[in-house]
């Protein structure tokens, strides 16, 4: 099996290294077809995989160690790689979607000059990603985990003519920085207190550690999920990121790389397992995520970002359930809103493309005659994310209600039912911003057109699972909770009603949305509303990070420079020789020429000496 | 009615007086083949010089260690030779240099050259005694050699120079009278040793007439050796003398006077006096410090080479103030490398001497910019002794400087040894402006500059051996440090 | 009573006349002047302290010194027609080329 | 032969470039080229001639120079050594390939050679004073380096740099010939030798003032906050080759002497001022890292980033267990490689452009494809990403540098998010957004010559960021020991427990 498991690493490295050397050159259809060709090999041989693993979860688990990496006194990390249960999981979401997205993007970019080098970043994103998951251990995650925010970098980066995208890869860039210097220090922690770096002997050695260090390990390590997965607050990135090519929002920004947070996490449960207080702030935290980011995407007038924030919303509730323990939860919302969320990006890739990039849905309207299979799509996309029965999102998104309203959090619970109903409605308002009412685009003198064919088929197969990937749940449970602890319901009579009421405001919306939007929109006196400002503006955190945190280091920086290390320290050196050169220069008047005087120095040294030296006579007299 | 006085002549020992014997004769000889045919060439004259020169050193050893001979006042211990050696040496090297292609108004004269050797007779007489007459007597005998040496460089600034230098050298001539008098007054003797004895015995007692002479003799010998304040003659005195005279000045006289101040203060410091080390404590450092600091705005190179010589003589200064073997060893280790290093700076600016100087400077250093464009080897050769002297290894002034600090170290003046450290960093400074100009600047475009222009072979050869010395000394430190150690420990010093 | 210390504080007073001439005079001549008194000063406390200790090294002292003093003189005052010659002065304050 | 193969290794540059003289100076190039080659070839067979699993010296050579004092000619390498060795050779060989000086050529080849010959001297002299002489050398040729073919403000720079550095390392001599004296007192004869010299067990005052003598020395050629004021001029001015060798190899030198002579020397020394050098290496990191935000200059992006990547390497080392000596050695070898590139990049785009304002560009990566991918490659390199040469050893050294102190680590970490920071910012205005300057229009991307040079660097940054191992193994046996050695020498008991004892952690795990 290992063969199978080097083949779905190393595919998609190849993939992108072919790429990388038509980097220059125009556009090559060839590379697009290589490296989609590639990910596919990955792809079947994740699933040969993953039904190796499945066979016999316990016993099939595939640990391999490569070679060694770095190793000084008693530290060494391999490279090292399991397949199990979540890895193998993550695998399959992670090359089945990238393997879509490569198909449709090589019709989306198919005009774009740096078609090459596009597809030479996507595939080392996906290489990256393979590693995160694959690793066994957390130095092989830090790799994956910097190597993926390098690859979003170049790909939110990837117009750089744009100054907007560059700003905003290097802000992503940044800001996962800083978050990853928690799980640095993290991961510090954990090697000198449990002298390995490895999953499973850290994790068996973890028991040992006195409860505050745990904590603290905990918290480090999730600091650095907070960064990948766009937490509070350090979410600001993900919403620029959309500045990105629409399939590398679709990929990076909802299907996989926010989501490795999660997986962190999920991964390190027998931590988390040990510091239910840490899990709680965790859950805490994401269900305000949740909410938070919902109400931004509720007014939001740009298609990309209203799915961005969906997502933040979404992650959030995946923390929810991580964080209560309901780890096999988690990883199920995150496979299931992988699909649909992606779905519903290539949805609004496929609306730019028909609109020449316009992103503003006021702008829009009506599209459903002129596209009505990405309308399809999307609708579909957006029930499964409003969590309508029987799409994806419904089991996964109850599911966590549930675990939120199991664990007695009802405050958590009702912030995410909440939720809920805010998450059905915007998906809905932006479907009927788009697709229905009048059509407005015909104003601004747009002429849309449906996306390739083959796009669309590109998309198929992630509505199909967003719509069935719900009832492989119990197959799921049973699979994963080989690894992950099983998490207990004793809600099975409420269970009903919960699912009932949660519905039920999905519905309600869905319903509103549908409604308000369905002819014209909101009427303009809410827009003049406080909170509606408060929404549009993203609750000011852009304007306050830049006043508080970029300019004053920018300003800082110049201080620095131009005062401190010009004008004190380099000065300060410059001061002493030219201290020195100056009293060469006023005192050389000392050698006159003048014989005289230079008699009289002598004479004056002598005497000079002799005064001196007699008053010291005298003082040692006195002084016997 | 006197005894007869009779006295057994190998009682007297005079082969210990050889040396100078053969020097003073050879100044006659010279003067009498003066006498015998006008107007020989110099080349003759210098030859001689070398020849007696060369003698005198052969003289040197055969003479063997520690004994006291002519009426004892003669003291041929380990400093006595140590001291000839490197004043004999020196003037070898630097009579050399009178081999100008331009020719110049002193070699004329066959006096010169009998000076010359008289002088030297005078501080080997200096070294080679501890007996204050003989020693003011060698002090006046190559002083007023020297005064007259540079009077008869024909120029208003060489007369200037020798009036100057004169007129301070008779003032200190008091102070050393003076001085050794009151000595005298304290022991009963005018014989360093027995002065020592005495003064021990009587515990340094009367104090204050001891710092009184101990002053009198700084003041004299600070003349002699350019410690500040009493420093004020040299620039002047090296800018009025050609190269090749202010190179000598700058190692043989100083030396004379550096062994006699050993001898002197190798007591004086035993006394339990802490002033007399105070003093001599601020006289190395304001001499190794100001000197440097005026060696920086200097805008001649010569001038700034007589301003280093002096933060030089400083340094080594050191040495007769820690006292202990290990310093006086360091101290004629530092002469001799500091002989060939500055001999070849000197000997450089002398093969650069241009007859019509333009201004008041002969070597300014726009003189020497853009040298490497012109003259690369020459170039290469002042930048390897200027290098040497700011001590930049493996050039040999390194070892000197290693070994001088060292020795401070060792006997814990850690203070001292920073400064000291901290001033070779100073000098740094001007040696490398020197260098700069001459790689970093474009060549004069209007004034045409020969720097080999007074160089004949002999110039050459000489500058060619300093060089070797300078670069390789790595691997002539070890000898030298072991000959002189000995010498040094033999004489109890 | 004459002690030696008389003769010692005559030839130190001596000595600090002639120090004070080295020091004020201008003119090379009378420079000279003043060396050689404080020369002599010196010879007058030799002779009195060998006659104190009844020693005669102090005296050649002396000798020496009187010797040296007066080729001293001798080279002196070569330099000095040199310098007449030259500058027709001899005046201190006319050798002030080099300086700085 | 391969007894003496470290004073081939030596003086091979050093003969090569004198003979070099007699080259004429049309065709000096390839001349330089090859001696430089066969310098670096020599460099890999020493390296093949290294026993792998000897932790201590390895090629000793003595001879005497000046018994009377102690002064030998003795070389030896380790661990620790060989790969600087290696680097330098390699850096040199490389950086002379790619030579686009024009003028005095044959000076300018003939000056390299002789530095590098002081370069590798220091790396393998065993003998203090043969390392301080060597130390001073290498002053004179890059003084000339700057001097000659430096910038309009070249003989400021060059005085600056020559002046500081020389004051520092007298200092330092001060403190070496204390260091003579107390063998002297403790044996009884005179001694520089390094490996006698590590017998000694100071008392613990004593090893106060003389880590801070060897501190002065060391701290201003690496050069540490507040000391490092001259190295933006000296970089500034510097041609490309002169900037090159000095971030790649002269920086070295200074932590180098850190851990050969400070730390086992004065192991309870180290101790007491383990914590004050970090807040300076903290300081070095961020301030620096800020300043560097700050620059309008490429060049002077690259000088100050490297004073900020000397902080991280200084960190390592007083971390004082082998993780943290280990990485900051290697981030020594990565950072070399790193800088030396990145200012062969800058190099490329002054040459095409006499400018090195980043105002001036923009949009290269329109024009300048090829290169702005190396040059990307060598920022992710710098600013650490896994898998390049630039993680290992910031790795290592934060981690082991953990041990000692959670809050410090902490800030020094800043590290990886300051250095993207002004990293990426300087990218994005030299090469992102539109082209403006219609001078960059047309600009031609890297060509043969530079690509020999950047190439190879490039395969490093990712050969051994992927598969460090064979550097680090040697260097962590000599480490090891090293350690072994500071916890046995350790006085107080601060040190002993500072110091982890290798043996028992080795049997603790």
């Amino acid at each position: 099996m290992e063969k199978y498991l080097y083949i779905a690493l190393f595919a998609p490295l190849l993939g992108s290294l072919t790429a990388a050397l038509f980097g220059a050159r125009p556009k090559t259809l060839f590379t697009g077809l290589w490296t989609s060709g590639l990910l596919a090999v990955s792809w079947i041989s994740s699933i040969l995989l993953f039904l190796h693993v499945y066979a016999d979860p316990s016993a099939n688990v595939v640990h391999v160690k490569m070679i060694d990496w770095i190793s000084a006194g008693n530290l060494s990390i391999p490279f090292g790689f399991v397949v199990d249960q979540v890895s193998v999981t993550m695998m399959i979401v992670v090359t089945t979607v990238s393997t879509m997205v490569h198909v449709y993007a090589i019709g989306y970019m198919s005009h774009d000059k740096g078609f090459n080098r596009f597809f030479s970043w996507l595939s080392a994103f996906v290489f990256s990603m393979m590693i995160l998951v694959m690793s066994d251990n957390f130095a092989g995650l830090f790799i994956g985990w910097e190597g993926v925010g390098l690859c979003s970098w170049g790909l939110i980066g990837f117009w750089y003519h744009k100054q907007s995208a560059t700003w905003a890869a290097n802000e992503a860039f940044i800001m996962n920085r800083i978050a990853d210097l928690g799980m640095l220090i993290g991961i510090f922690l954990i090697y000198w207190n449990t002298g390995t770096l490895q999953y499973n002997e850290a994790f068996t050695a973890m028991p040992n550690l006195e409860h505050t260090l745990l904590i603290t390990i905990g918290s480090f390590l999730f600091v650095g999920a907070m960064g990948k997965s766009a937490q509070f607050p350090l979410h600001t990135w993900l919403a620029d990121a959309m500045e990105g090519p629409t399939p590398v929002s679709a990929l990076i920004h909802a299907a996989t790389m926010v989501t490795a947070g999660v997986y962190l996490v999920i991964r390190a449960n027998p931590l988390y397992d040990l510091i239910p207080e840490v899990g709680y702030v965790i859950a805490s935290l994401g269900a305000f995520v949740a909410m938070f980011a919902a109400t931004m995407a509720l007014v939001n007038r740009d298609i990309k970002r209203i799915i961005a924030y969906s997502t933040l919303s979404q992650l959030g509730y995946m923390f929810v359930a991580a964080g209560l323990g309901a780890y096999w939860v988690a990883l199920f919302h995150l496979m299931t809103h992988a699909f649909f969320k992606a779905l519903l990006f290539l949805g609004a890739g496929n609306v730019m493309h028909a609109m020449d990039d316009e992103l503003d849905p006021f702008k829009m309207g009506g599209l459903y005659k002129v596209m009505k299979p990405t309308a399809i799509l999307m609708i579909l996309a957006s029930v499964a994310l409003a969590g309508i029965y029987p799409f994806a999102g419904f089991f996964s998104k109850d599911k966590i209600l549930e675990v939120a309203f199991n664990g007695d959090h009802y405050i958590l619970w009702g912030v995410l039912w909440v939720t809920a109903g805010l998450t059905a409605f915007y998906s809905f308002r932006l479907i009927m911003l788009t697709f229905f009412g009048d059509e407005r685009y015909k104003k601004l003198g747009f002429h849309p057109h449906e996306a390739y064919p083959y796009m669309l088929w590109a998309m198929a197969p992630l509505a199909v699972l967003a719509a069935v990937a719900g009832f492989f749940e119990h197959s799921f449970v049973h699979f994963v909770t080989t690894l992950l602890p099983s998490y207990e319901f004793h809600t099975h009579h409420v269970e009903m009603i919960l699912i009932a009421v949660t519905s039920t405001i999905a519905i309600l919306g869905i319903a509103t949305a549908v409604i308000i939007y369905k002819n014209g929109m909101l009427h303009p006196k809410w827009m003049e509303r406080p909170c509606y400002k408060l929404f549009t503006n993203q609750y000011y955190i852009p304007q306050f990070y830049d006043a508080v945190f970029s300019r004053p280091y920018k300003e800082l920086s110049v201080i620095f420079w131009k005062q401190i290390d010009m004008k004190i320290v380099d000065a300060t050196v410059d001061l002493i020789a030219n201290t020195l050169f100056n009293i060469g220069k006023d005192t050389r008047g000392v050698q006159s020429g003048n014989l005289s005087i230079m008699l009289r120095w002598m004479a004056l040294g002598v005497t000079m000496l002799l005064i001196f030296g007699l008053i010291f006579v005298a003082a040692a007299t006195l002084l016997g | 009615m006197l005894a007869p006085v009779n006295v057994s002549l190998d009682s007297l020992h005079i082969e210990t007086l050889i040396p100078m014997l053969i020097a003073i004769g050879g100044a006659l000889v010279i003067l009498v083949a003066d006498l015998a045919k006008k107007n020989l060439d110099k080349s003759l004259y210098i030859m001689m010089t070398v020849i007696f020169l060369l003698l005198d050193l052969g003289a040197l050893f055969q003479t063997d260690l520690n004994q006291h001979g002519f009426f004892d006042v003669m003291l041929v211990d380990g400093l006595a030779v140590l001291g000839q050696l490197i004043v004999i040496l020196g003037s070898l090297l630097f009579v050399m240099l009178s081999f100008s292609k331009k020719s110049f108004h002193e070699y004329l004269y066959a006096e010169y050259f009998a000076f010359y050797l008289f002088m030297v007779a005078g501080f080997q007489f200096m070294v080679a005694s501890d007996n204050l007459i003989l020693i003011f007597v060698g002090l006046e005998t190559s002083s007023l050699a020297l005064y007259t040496m540079i009077a008869m460089h024909n120029r208003a600034t060489a007369l200037e120079a020798a009036v100057k230098y004169f007129t301070m050298g008779a003032l200190s001539a008091g102070m050393f009278a003076f001085g050794s008098m009151i000595l005298y007054a304290l022991s009963g003797s005018v014989e360093i040793s027995k002065i020592a004895e005495v003064m021990t015995a009587s515990g340094f007692e009367p104090m204050a007439l001891v710092i009184v002479a101990t002053i009198f003799m700084i003041g004299a010998f600070g003349f002699k050796m350019a410690l500040v304040p009493f420093h004020t003659w040299v620039p002047d005195i090296y800018e009025g003398s050609t190269a090749a005279l202010a190179g000598f000045m700058s190692i043989v006289p100083k030396v004379a006077a550096l062994v006699v101040t050993m001898r002197l203060f190798e007591f004086l410091l035993q006394s339990e006096i802490v002033w007399v080390e105070i003093m001599i404590y601020a006289l190395v450092v304001l001499t190794m410090t100001l000197a440097n600091i005026w060696a920086l705005v200097q805008d001649d190179v010569k001038r700034m080479l007589a301003y280093s010589s002096i933060s030089h003589t400083g340094f080594v200064m050191a040495a007769v103030l820690i006292g202990t073997t290990h310093a006086n060893s360091a101290l004629f280790i530092y002469w001799f490398l500091f002989l060939f290093t500055n001999l070849g700076a000197f000997a450089m600016l002398w093969s650069s001497r241009s007859k019509r100087n333009e201004g008041r400077y002969d070597h300014t250093f726009e003189k020497f910019s853009g040298l490497i464009k012109t003259m690369p080897l020459a170039a290469f050769l002042i930048a390897i002794f200027m290098l040497s002297l700011a001590g930049v290894p493996p050039f040999s002034m390194f070892f000197g400087k290693m070994y001088m600090i060292s020795s401070a170290v060792t006997s814990g003046y850690m203070t001292l040894a920073i400064i000291m450290a901290l001033n070779s960093a100073i000098a740094a400074y001007y040696y490398l402006k020197i260098i700069f100009y001459m790689f970093f600047k474009e060549p004069l475009a209007n004034v045409e500059v020969d720097p080999m222009g007074n160089a004949t072979l002999s110039v050459k050869s000489v500058i060619g051996m300093a060089a070797f010395f300078t670069i390789f000394g790595i691997f002539f430190v070890n000898p030298i440090m072991e000959m002189v150690t000995y010498f040094v420990y033999t004489s109890g010093y | 009573m004459i002690t030696l210390n008389h003769y010692l504080v005559l030839s130190g007073l001596l000595f600090s006349i002639g120090l004070v001439g080295v020091i004020k005079r201008k003119n090379l001549l009378m420079l000279f002047f003043a060396t050689e008194i404080m020369l002599n000063a010196v010879n007058v406390g030799f002779a009195a302290i060998s006659n104190h200790y009844g020693d005669l090294s102090g005296q050649m002292f002396a000798f020496f010194i009187i010797a040296i003093a007066a080729s001293e003189v001798a080279v002196g005052l070569g330099l000095l027609i040199l310098m007449y010659k030259r500058k027709s002065s001899v005046d201190l304050d006319t050798l002030t080329t080099m300086k700085g | 032969m391969s007894e003496h193969i470290l004073s081939i290794l030596v003086f091979f540059p050093l003969v090569a470039g004198l003979l070099g003289i007699l080259v004429d100076k049309d065709s000096i190039r390839p001349y330089a080229i090859t001696v430089a080659g066969i310098e670096f070839i020599l460099s890999i067979w020493l390296w093949s001639e290294f026993d792998m699993n000897f932790a201590g010296m390895q090629f000793i050579e003595s001879v005497p120079l000046i018994e009377q004092f102690g002064i030998s000619y003795t070389l030896g390498v380790d661990g620790i050594s060989l790969f600087l060795i290696i680097m330098t050779t390699l850096v040199t060989f490389i950086s002379l390939g790619s030579l686009t000086v024009t003028n005095r050529v044959k000076e300018l080849m003939i000056t390299v050679l002789v530095l590098e010959l002081t370069m590798v001297g220091v790396f393998v002299a065993l003998d203090a004073i043969l390392f301080y002489l060597f130390w001073e050398l290498s002053l004179v040729p890059m003084l000339y380096i700057i001097g000659v073919w430096g910038g309009p403000k070249r003989l400021y720079a060059g005085i600056k740099f020559f002046l500081y550095t020389f004051t520092g390392s007298l200092i330092m001599l001060v403190g070496m010939l204390y260091m003579a004296y107390l063998y002297y007192q403790a044996t009884g004869t005179w001694s520089f030798s390094l490996l006698e010299w590590y017998r000694l067990q100071l008392p613990y005052d004593l090893q106060l003032w003389l880590f801070g003598a060897f501190f002065l020395g060391f701290a201003i050629k690496v050069p540490m906050f507040p000391f490092h004021t001259w190295l933006p001029y000296a970089h500034g001015q510097a041609p490309t080759i002169g900037s090159v060798i000095l971030a790649a190899v002269l920086l070295k030198m200074g932590t180098y002497g850190f851990v050969r002579f400070s730390l086992p020397l004065f192991p309870d020394a180290s101790v007491t001022f383990m914590v004050p050098i970090a807040v300076l290496a903290i300081i070095m990191i961020i301030y620096t890292a800020m300043v560097a935000y700050a620059q309008e200059d490429i060049k002077q992006v690259v000088a100050y980033s490297s004073v900020s990547h000397m902080g991280v390497i200084i960190l390592g080392t007083f971390a004082l267990n082998v993780e943290g000596i280990t990485g900051s050695i290697f981030l020594m070898i990565s950072h070399g490689i790193v800088s030396g590139a990145l200012f062969m990049l800058v190099g490329v785009i002054y040459d095409r452009r006499h400018t090195k304002l980043m105002s001036e560009f923009g949009g290269l990566a329109h024009v300048m494809p090829r290169f702005a991918t190396i040059f990307g490659i060598m920022m992710m390199a710098s600013v650490g990403l896994p898998l390049t040469i630039g993680f290992v050893g910031e790795f290592l050294s934060l981690l082991g540098f953990y041990e000692q102190s959670h809050m410090l680590t902490l800030l020094a970490g800043t590290a990886i998010i300051v250095g993207a920071i002004y990293m990426l910012s300087a990218y994005k205005k030299a090469f992102f957004g539109e082209v403006t300057n219609e001078k960059n229009r047309n600009l031609p991307d890297v060509n043969r010559v530079e690509l020999f040079a950047l190439v190879p660097l490039t395969a490093l940054v990712v050969i051994l960021g992927v598969y460090p191992k064979p550097i680090l193994e040697p260097v962590d046996r000599s480490v090891t020991a090293m350690v072994k050695l500071m916890h046995a020498k350790a006085v107080t008991d601060e040190g002993k427990d500072r110091i982890a004892d290798v043996l028992v952690t080795k049997e603790a795990k």
